[in-house]
């Protein structure tokens, strides 16, 4: 009943369409950030971003209303990957190309993933903290929300790398719903329990870090690494604050999520796709390798660790924030 | 002459309602005055008016000719006039000492000083109730008693007491009285509102006669004939009423063996005939109330069973209790008796849904159809048959319950205080359709406070400490019946 | 009696307040963006509504009964999972069970009406809270989606429980066919039918209902128990608008439900409001989202704007009914 | 009036139904892990719930007095945060006007306050569902939060803020013993003023409390300001105990918060309950949160084990406490 996608052929006409998952996170606040800056670099043309409120249902609806306003691509970043499969299939029959952010879809056809792999976050926390632990110890992990993909990708990963490569260590799961009272007060009853606690994996800087730090200073535990003492501490994101607590050693690590990476590959995408231009599988010429999916490609972003040793690397993006 | 309340030219309107027009009373420092008037005249109107409740639309209001105070200053307004008020206003979580003394505590609460005052005026005022118990679990009448102990023990100048009686029976209503002689020579002014025409030529010196939302006349009750004053009221002459002969029937309707209930009542046997009115009496806590309570299947009895038409619905299960004919006023019309945002039509036509159309439905036109009779036989004051209850009148919402109960032409009947709050002329049209339903073959169960009431029933059995002491045969004088109930007369 | 005919007439509109800041919605939309007031977005809104307005529908009933029901969003995601994973194989998150395809809707709806059960058993047998009874079960219930799916989403689904969701009829989805149907429905059943009538009575003053003869908790039992189903039905039809059911579907939608209930005029004392005024509220709420998609406000910002537009409706609707709120 | 002795026992009695499940969570607490009963984990225990303790606090006051407020919950994290952002530079997230650190607590309980002012005033003046007013603020103050950071979390905080939170007092943390006192003064002045005892009337019969005197507007107007800064001192306890405000501090708190009101014996329908009560509530639910962080119950199945103990406890006070619940 609306126009068709007719704009995907044509190029020209077509905007871009950008959801924004939601709007209550550092990460997600400097992506949308990121995405109008990397709009005007890349000359993009976009229709108002709608956002979706971390809800597939309003995403849905956006959706809608993007296509409506005449989208001739749509960047995305769907919390939950199953849930978007007909809209998916919706996109498709009127060929407007999709791009994905940060997630993969499950099912329905996605002209590019743009994401680091959040798996490999997790499995990147467990190496770092086994290998610092020795392979005994306990740790505990802060997760996310176990309704939500990433939070499940990155706890799975964690638990199956301690299981096979360091089974010596004992790992204690507390769900904290990226809410930062629910870390806290989980860790300290957590610390209680087993003072012997030698590593954390937060999911999320953002909501993690200061009630982490927080507890750690009350029970006396906030010691140099060289202490022994000492609690090894990896976050996930690479905002800011988690480089200057690696610059202090009051953590030891973090994943840098790279959002500049995200709204600009994204954008990158849509245009490209928007110009009717097509890619393959292989390696990219930004560090990267594109990969076939059963309903599309990835772009599987860099998303590196960031320890005392490259803190100061002036290209990741929590360097970059002002 | 210098009044000490005056309202002048008050006009109140609700939506399409006048509930005053241009009316006014006068009350002379010192006096206890009587306003009476029929059901839906604007009484209480004027109360809220007077108590600073609500705002007239126009008019005025003077104390001792000043100005009233705005309606915001309620510290003001209760200075200058105490109330007892036609609805409830007792809170019922909180205990009946706390109620007594509600925003009078003091700015810090001393309990035990509080419970020892409340006790103390409780024993003034002969009201046997716990300080302690929380208000909720009174019956209406001790809840009544709280609320006029609270109302004349504020010291206040002016004191309103709307249908302070209606809840009440003989022996309360004289200690009543005796408190109000007392604050009259204390020079308390009084305004005394009731539909017993009787209590006002017992304890007022003059009395206001509205009708229809206007003063109609003040005059001396000293000499006033009582026709006259009935007549000033109705509009018109009215005879007073004649109870009926009924033809009892010899189908026994509504049958009690056994029964009892811990606390209220002890194995009373009651067999109600056909055409036949059964009266209960009793003085307070005497347990008619429980014991009529069970009879309609609003409560369960600890043993003993209830037959009604020869069915024998569970206890405690009204709905099967009315399947099987029976129709009922509760007590407390507030509490049991109409839900306040629903029409008068509904309210009235709700355990005849199921007769007012097929398949579950109910034909709205059905329904008006029917309470328009309704409306018409019982006299009641209202817009029309859309009216919410709740914006009644009290004596018209109890005719909306007597209304109900009657409405599915019931063979067994029991009525809790019907009148209660309702005038002269309403009464004896309830009156008339309790006996037209005795007429049709109903048998009836009539339990009253109200000896007036009493006397159309072909006997009165008289309850005592949860008993049935006495089976009294018609032609009873008041004096017999007074002293059986007390329990001076076996 | 002539009196009567203007009081009807005004209570009538006192269930349309709302129309007025749906017409003023329609000229602000209309000037937001071209698109609006085009079939395809008036229908998009429509059917975004669809599965929400379900759960308006339910909540108006059991509000008027003098009721209360947070645990009909869980019953969304929750009571079509419970179906599907009786269906679907075990590789694709179900039990490996095999029932038949087409068992899921009856099946979803079935579980609905067992979750109103429960909570109607809860309240009215054990005269518990209603909103701590179903504050419990809106968690327990979210918690029978997540323990068994453990967290994942359900995209593998017997093609049954898509179709009502994601089929059109005569040029409009079906699920807005469906809610509309329902609307119909309840608005008759509540305006017309002992049952209907009985609601109000109970909610406006129970214990006047029983003496009057209506079997009060026979009455509240089924009104929880329609709640669940019409939930199931809600969920049905959003799993077929997603194509999957995810771990968080309903989830943060009932604070909309009765936004949407007491804008349209549903006392949350209980006895007061109509499922014609509820379905104003739904639709006021679906344009304001609307509106706010169409015109981009920052997601920072949106919450704001969106609390300020709820606040001024219940002021107009405060104002146009011309009564206190409870 | 001998019968009053045993009547005042038993009606004290009541405020104390919770006190058995509480006995029965300390002996299942005992037997789950040696470190439960500990002092460090007992202290643990308080201190997580002093935060959300005030809240409650808040809440029973307004339910009490016949109203609802479920805006508490967004001003934890709002009022402090507006605060905070006065006094901080914009490099920190700040409006950069330099306003003194010592001033934020002050500023901060400032905005709580009229936060409460905005409710009541809108709620009482317009006579507004609570309900639904309440929601509405929730989401705007909540936005009120949300636009200005941009979603960010605020990590650079003034000393001032933090010290509230994270220190102790004689052994116990300092929002143990501010939470403690607060609610003796609570309790005292519910129990024991004029002013507390008009909350009941209030609640109970709203005409009869005016009837009677009571400044019901002013009363009602002085609870919802209150019930502000008391969330707004929850937000400042809790912002010393995770060191930073998150846009997300304090969201999803509020069901908990009526959670244990309820339990503890407060009526949603006003006029009944008790601070004590009230205070029982929150402690089986922090109860109930540390064993099963203990115990280590898998994060998918903990909602059904979650609500499973809400709705015991809830029978519990039911059946203790002898009366229907509204
Ligand atoms: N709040 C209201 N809304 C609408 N109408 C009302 C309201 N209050 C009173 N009325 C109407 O005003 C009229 C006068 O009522 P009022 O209560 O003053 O009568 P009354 O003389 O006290 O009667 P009764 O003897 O039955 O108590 C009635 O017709 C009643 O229906
Ligand atoms: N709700 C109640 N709960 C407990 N006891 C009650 C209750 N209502 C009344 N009672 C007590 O039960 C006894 C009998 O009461 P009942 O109301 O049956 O007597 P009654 O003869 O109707 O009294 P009245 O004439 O005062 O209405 C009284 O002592 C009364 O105090
Ligand atoms: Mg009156
Ligand atoms: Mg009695």
């Amino acid at each position: 009943s609306t126009n068709s996608g007719g704009a995907a052929a044509g190029g020209a006409g077509g905007k871009v369409g950008i959801d924004h998952p939601r709007a209550d996170s550092d990460f997600w606040n400097s992506y949308i950030k990121y995405a109008d800056q990397m709009a005007t670099e890349l000359k993009v043309g976009k229709l108002n971003p709608t956002n979706s409120q971390n809800d597939v249902s309003k995403l849905v609806s956006n959706v809608q209303t993007l296509i409506g306003q005449g989208a001739g691509a749509i960047v995305m970043a769907p919390q939950d990957t199953g849930a978007i499969a007909t809209t998916l299939q919706q996109l498709e029959n009127k060929k407007i190309p999709v791009v994905s952010v940060d997630t993969r879809p499950d099912k329905g056809k996605v002209f590019m993933v743009v994401r680091a792999d959040n798996r490999a976050y997790g499995t990147k926390a467990c190496e770092f903290l086994g290998e610092k632990l020795g392979g005994k110890g306990k740790v505990v992990q802060l997760q996310g929300a176990l309704g939500s993909i990433n939070g499940r990708d990155r706890s799975e990963a964690f638990l199956e790398c301690m299981k096979s490569k360091f089974p010596g260590i004992t790992v204690f799961s507390e769900p904290t719903e990226w809410e930062g009272s629910k870390a806290a007060s989980m860790l300290q009853t957590r610390l209680e329990q087993n003072p012997d606690i030698k590593g954390v994996y937060m999911h999320a800087g953002g909501v993690h870090l200061a009630p982490t730090l927080q507890v750690l200073k009350t029970k006396g535990l906030l010691a140099p690494p060289a202490d022994p003492k000492h609690v090894f501490v990896v976050s996930n994101d690479g905002i800011p604050q988690e480089f200057e607590a690696i610059r202090k050693g009051d953590i030891d690590a973090t994943v840098s999520q790279p959002a500049d990476l995200y709204a600009r590959y994204a954008l990158f995408y849509a245009k490209a796709a928007l110009e009717g231009k097509t890619f393959k599988p292989g390696p990219t010429d930004h560090d990267s390798t594109i990969i076939e999916l059963p309903n599309g490609l990835e772009d599987q972003l860099p998303a590196p660790l960031v320890t005392k040793d490259n803190v100061d690397d002036q290209k990741l993006w929590g360097n970059q924030v002002k | 002459m210098k009044f000490h309340v005056e309202a002048r030219n008050i006009v109140k309107r609700f939506g399409p309602t006048t509930a005053l027009h241009h009316a006014g009373i006068q009350i002379a420092a010192g006096e206890t005055h009587a306003l009476v008037g029929r059901n839906g005249a604007g009484k209480s109107t004027l109360v809220s008016i007077l108590t600073g409740l609500q705002r007239p639309d126009a008019g005025e209001v003077t104390f001792a000719g000043e100005r009233a105070p705005s309606l915001a200053d309620r510290d003001a307004w209760r200075r200058r006039v105490a109330c007892v008020y036609q609805k409830p206003t007792i809170i019922p979580a909180l205990t009946v000492a706390e109620n007594l003394f509600l925003n009078r505590q003091g700015r810090f609460v001393k309990w035990r000083e509080l419970r020892a005052r409340a006790r103390d005026l409780l024993n003034t005022y002969e009201v046997d109730v716990d300080a302690e118990a929380p208000a909720g679990d009174l019956g209406v009448e001790q809840r009544q008693l709280v609320e006029i102990a609270r109302a004349l023990s504020f010291g206040a100048t002016f004191i309103i007491l709307d249908e302070p009686t209606a809840r009440l029976d003989g022996p309360a209503i004289e200690r009543l009285f005796t408190r109000m002689r007392a604050l009259r020579e204390q020079g308390v002014t009084m305004m005394y509102i009731s539909h017993h025409l009787d209590e006002v030529y017992e304890i007022c010196q003059r009395v206001t006669v509205f009708r229809d939302a206007r003063h109609v006349t003040t005059r001396q009750v000293y000499g006033l004939p009582h026709d006259e004053l009935v007549t000033a009221m109705t509009g018109e002459a009215t005879a007073a009423y004649q109870a009926g002969e009924h033809t009892i029937g010899e189908k026994t309707v509504l049958q009690a063996s056994g029964l009892s209930l811990r606390g209220r009542y002890t194995r009373v046997d009651l067999a109600v005939r056909a055409g036949e009115v059964v009266g209960l009496a009793g003085s307070a806590g005497s347990g008619k109330i429980g014991l009529a309570e069970t009879l309609a299947g609003l409560r369960k009895a600890d043993s003993g069973t209830v037959t009604v038409n020869g069915r024998r619905p569970r206890q405690g299960d009204v709905p099967a209790f009315l399947a099987a004919g029976l129709g009922v006023v509760p007590e407390d019309r507030h509490h049991e008796g109409f839900v306040p945002f629903l029409s008068v039509g509904e309210n009235g036509t709700m355990p005849i849904m199921r007769k007012l159309g097929r398949y579950g439905l109910v034909s709205p036109g059905r329904r008006r159809t029917r309470t328009e009779t309704l409306i018409r036989d019982l006299d009641i004051k209202t817009d029309g048959p859309e009216q919410p209850v709740g914006d009644l009148s009290g004596g018209n919402a109890q005719k909306v319950v007597f209304a109900r109960a009657l409405v599915d032409d019931p063979s067994a009947l029991v009525v809790m205080n019907p009148t209660a709050g309702v005038d002269v002329k309403s009464k004896q049209a309830l009156l008339g359709a309790v006996e037209d339903a005795a007429g049709r073959g109903a048998g009836v169960v009539l339990v009253s406070d109200e000896l007036d009431d009493l006397r159309i029933c072909d006997r009165v059995l008289v309850m005592f400490h949860g008993r049935v002491v006495k089976d009294v045969p018609r032609g009873w004088t008041d004096h017999e019946l007074v002293a059986v109930m007390e329990g001076i007369q076996e | 009696m002539t009196a009567g005919a203007p009081k009807v007439r005004l209570a009538r509109f006192r269930d349309l307040t709302l129309v007025p800041v749906i017409l003023l919605l329609l000229v602000v939309g209309a000037f937001t963006d071209p698109v609006f007031l085009t079939g395809g977005n008036i229908s998009n809104i429509l059917q975004q509504q669809a599965s929400i307005s379900l759960l308006v529908l339910a909540e108006a009933m059991i509000l008027i009964s003098g009721k209360f029901d947070l645990s009909l969003e869980s019953t969304v995601g929750t009571a079509p999972a419970m179906a599907v994973m009786l269906a679907v194989p075990a590789a694709a998150g179900g039990f490996g069970l095999g029932v038949p395809g087409a068992l899921v809707i009856p099946l979803a709806i079935l579980a609905g009406a067992a979750i109103g059960a429960v909570n109607g058993f809860l309240i009215i047998r054990f005269q518990l809270s209603a909103f701590i009874v179903t504050l419990a079960m809106l968690i327990i219930v979210h918690g029978l989606l997540l323990g068994p799916t453990e967290g994942k989403t359900l995209f593998q689904l017997p093609e049954s429980i898509i179709y009502l969701g994601s089929t059109t009829w005569a040029g409009l989805p079906a699920s807005v066919w469906i809610a509309g149907l329902l609307f119909a429905i309840g608005a008759l059943t509540l305006g017309y039918t002992r049952a209907g009538r009985s609601l109000y009575a109970i909610g406006g003053n129970a214990d006047a209902a029983r003496a009057a003869g209506i079997r009060v908790h026979r009455v509240l039992f089924g009104v929880f128990v329609t709640g669940g189903m019409l939930a199931a039905l809600a969920g049905i039809l959003e799993t077929g608008r997603l194509g999957a059911i995810g771990s968080n579907m309903g989830v943060g939608w009932i604070f909309m439900v009765f936004a949407a209930a007491v804008i349209g005029g549903v006392s949350m004392d209980g006895g007061k409001g109509t499922i014609l005024g509820a379905l104003t509220g739904v639709l006021v709420i679906g344009l304001v989202q609307n509106i706010l998609t169409l015109r981009g406000v920052s997601g920072f910002w949106q919450p704001v704007v969106y609390g300020g537009i709820i606040l001024v409706a219940l002021m107009i609707s405060r104002v146009a009914g011309g009564k206190a709120q409870d």
